[in-house]
């Protein structure tokens, strides 16, 4: 009979306090996909930054006149050094199939002579391109006998290391920010549910119940209450989703429809959230005095 | 056995109770007469453990006010039945499920709670709302019902604070008889009143209060 | 004046009111008697205009339930005094502004109000407490501070739902006294009363009401 | 004597339910610095582009051959491109003196002729500074005679337009989320605090009350919630600069103090904020029958 009680009495309080419950409801499904939605912008840039590092190489174009020996030795040297992941060698062929490939010409219809160098193409692990790092690779590079010129985008490294990734940094203080703000909305607002029905915990008090008791109804209310915010949360998401699917691919060439799973994390963040803050809230009220 | 031991409490603007020495023994019925304001409500209010003493010892049964604790206030109100003064429902809820509390606390069957609840609220006449919410019942309803939860678990004692206020006095002759039955069946009863009338002629214990002391303590055999 | 004319009031469980036809003429002090339940109170929220007939129309003064709108019912329930059944006092505020506010509300002078507020305080016998909070007294005095501020405006109507039922016997009197003295200053009472004792040789009509209809209407000279 | 009743009642009502009023206040300060600081975040990425923009410049490099006449015409020409707000000629010996503070050395000392060409920094209208118009403008330019080379770093800008822009945008709609969440999120918070009175509010009624009598005690309180609230984030947004100060400085080169002035800003929020919103929400509780 308890539990019969306890979960009727839940499901009767979100009825019967419709104002409150209304307004807890709606402040965990904004919260939920105000949050969601800035981490997972913030995360698509995080990725695409990341995407841009991955994509970063070093070229190493070789003199015309290099000896296999010379290329052994680069080679052995290029292994030696730790921050490079791997290489590739490119011959005279290779750079003008590429050549055909990205200009749609022939080298040699336009001369007969193939102009192209030899070279390597050496990506770096994707925590070693930092631009202080790369000029250090770079550096050692430079010492290696055979080669004519190096070509990087450091700048554009740079500009990651400055202004993308301060970006990130202070994307990511929004989130923590939000994450901080957004819980405690969540339980004040849950708190303030709570305290417009402290005459019922008060009598139930007075008639003898337990502690238990008398919180499973508000937990389990504050359950109800974190699914449905989940759950509205999850629409405003999907629906993010939906206006925001073009921009994304464009901007990030990111399928945002992958991340629509999110709407079933917002379900459980809103269930957790709303147990807790509802048994957090109902403890402020339980007193054994009343002129406590 | 309630018994009181120099037992005062203080308020900020009036006296509050002011040395209560007195003792309610088992089974016993006891009524509390007195002025508006002269500590009626406050001593029963000692008794169920919603206030503490300012100084001296309430004892109720095997509970002290010296030493207490969540889960002994919790054993002791569960074996108290208390009739407030102000009926304290819990307004969104149906006349059933008000009476229905204490023994949903105590973690009864739904069947055995389903029987007792409704002949309960028969006997106190409201079976006709017996689904209407608390909110919307008339003050005289909304005591009976405070009475029948007050009773429904068959407490060892029963605590009723002016229980029959905004009854039509056949109704209060109604609710005291019902009083009387429980109490021959062995809860001991401790009601305040001011309806003279209703008493006159029973042969109960009364304690007279005046501005926070007792002033009289007259038993009757 | 206050005119029922084919008032009925229908409510989910219960009866209300069926097809009330009174008149209540100005300045005459009227009875209201009846089992608890019976529709004394739904009778008097009819004519403060805190609920609307289903049926039929209330007339009060120069006010008709039938073309309401919330700056009439404003400037009515300005001119009639109520005692509630629950009191409805604010309980966070001292006895002195529970009792000043429809002072307050109708834009009197302080120093007026505060003459005026002490004077009925000390009439009811709260001096003592005036800087009380409501929320802390006994339910006898709140039901004194809810009959001082119902008749603080001279009401034209005064309209007292059961206003000795958390009173002795001795402040019963006094407040019923109260209002006679009211009474006779020309300010019509219509007083809802479980009290029998109390009006027995009272020279007032009688309206006796049971379930929902009015079973005898006593005029008594 | 009214609007005495309605002062103390306003200031009473705060103190006997600490809790609400305590939320609310939270709430308002927590979403006024969470905005404020936000949108001032995003600000400050805006302006920094602006001044990237600011910053940009075409060179153009004249040919060693170049005649004056042929520099008139040039000259003529630029001025009716529309899109250049300004341009300024540099001279070989300007030239030879910039290198000198630039790089330290008179370039004298090294070559006895000066091999600087002549040329023309030409600044672009700041709305003109996008990708598609700047080589629009290059194209022009490109076919004046006299020139020998023209430089520009259009990388940059195709690198704010790809990214730093976007990035502005999602601020903006950010700051546009953030905005109607939190207001939502003071309004319900001081609805539920008017709810948890609602007794008062129907007791009032019955006693016949006016409109703005019921209101004004509520407007008070929402007053000043609003203020206190507003100080609240106005203290939080002071430290919060005093934090991020010295990194402003360095990545925006923004000194932070200038905008201290933000803290008045946020109390006047504050009070608009928490008056709106306990007048909005006090109206949800007038109704002239109780059963309503
Ligand atoms: N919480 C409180 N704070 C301050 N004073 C209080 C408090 N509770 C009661 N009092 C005061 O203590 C006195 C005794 O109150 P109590 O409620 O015990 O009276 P009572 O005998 O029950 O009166 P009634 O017959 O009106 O119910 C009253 O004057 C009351 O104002
Ligand atoms: N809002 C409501 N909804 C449903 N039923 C109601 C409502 N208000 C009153 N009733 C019912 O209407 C009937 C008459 O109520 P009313 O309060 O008028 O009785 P009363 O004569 O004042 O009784 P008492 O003497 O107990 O105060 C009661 O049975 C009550 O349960
Ligand atoms: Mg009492
Ligand atoms: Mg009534």
């Amino acid at each position: 009979m308890r539990s019969y009680y306890i979960l009727k009495q839940a499901i009767y309080n979100i009825w019967s306090v419709r104002i409150p419950v209304a307004i807890a409801i709606l402040t965990i499904g904004i919260s939920l996909s105000v949050l969601m939605g800035v981490s997972e912008i913030i995360y698509k840039v995080y990725s695409t930054v990341e995407k841009v590092r991955e994509e970063f190489e070093i070229d190493l174009f070789l003199k015309s006149d290099i000896t296999s020996l010379q290329k052994d030795i680069l080679e052995r040297k290029l292994n030696n050094i730790s921050q490079i992941k791997d290489y590739q060698y490119i011959s005279k062929e290779d750079a003008a199939q590429i050549f055909y490939v990205e200009f749609g010409e022939n080298i040699f219809d336009i001369l007969t002579d193939n102009p192209l160098p030899e070279s390597y193409k050496i990506k770096l692990y994707n925590k070693m391109t930092h631009v202080t790092i790369v000029n250090n690779v770079v550096e050692r590079i430079n010492k290696i006998d055979g080669i004519d010129e190096i070509k990087y985008h450091n700048d554009l490294l740079l500009l990651i290391e400055k202004y993308l990734l301060i970006v990130m940094v202070i994307g990511g203080a929004i989130v923590f920010v939000l994450l901080l703000a957004m819980n405690m909305f969540v339980r004040n607002t849950i708190k303030l549910s709570v305290y417009s029905r402290r005459d019922q915990i008060e009598i139930l008090q007075l008639l003898g119940s337990g502690k238990l008791f008398l919180k499973l109804p508000f937990i389990l209310e504050g359950l109800l209450e974190g699914i449905i915010g989940g759950i509205l949360s999850g629409i405003i998401l999907y629906f993010f989703h939906e206006i925001a699917s073009d921009t994304a691919t464009y901007l990030f060439d990111y399928d945002l429809k992958e991340t629509n799973y999110i709407w079933s994390i917002s379900i459980f963040a809103g269930a957790i959230v709303g147990v807790l803050a509802s048994s957090a809230s109902v403890n402020k009220f339980i007193k054994i005095f009343s002129t406590e | 056995m309630v018994k009181f031991e120099n037992v005062s409490v203080d308020y900020l603007y009036s006296e509050g109770l002011k040395d209560i020495n007195i003792e309610f023994p088992d089974k016993e019925f006891s009524l509390i007469l007195g002025a508006t304001g002269s500590g009626k409500s406050t001593l029963l209010r000692l008794i169920y453990m919603d206030i503490e003493p300012t100084s001296g010892i309430v004892e109720v049964g095997q509970w002290s006010s010296r030493k207490v604790s969540a889960r002994k206030i919790k054993k002791l109100r569960r074996s108290v039945g208390v009739v407030f003064q102000d009926f304290r429902l819990i307004e969104n809820m149906s006349v059933y499920e008000n009476v229905a509390l204490p023994l949903i606390i105590e973690g009864y069957s739904r069947k055995y709670i389903k029987r007792k609840v409704e002949t309960i609220i028969d006997e106190i006449g409201l079976l006709d709302s017996i689904n209407q919410k608390a909110g919307t019942l008339s003050k005289g309803e909304e005591q009976r019902v405070a009475i029948a939860r007050a009773i429904v678990k068959n407490p060892f004692v029963l605590l009723a604070d002016e229980p029959t206020g905004n009854l039509d006095p056949e109704s209060s002759v109604t609710v005291f008889n019902l009083l009387k039955k429980i109490n021959k069946l062995g809860t001991a009863v401790i009601m305040a009143t001011h309806d003279y009338l209703l008493i006159k002629d029973a042969p109960y214990r009364r304690v007279m209060m005046d501005c926070g002391r007792i002033s009289e303590n007259q038993e009757i055999e």
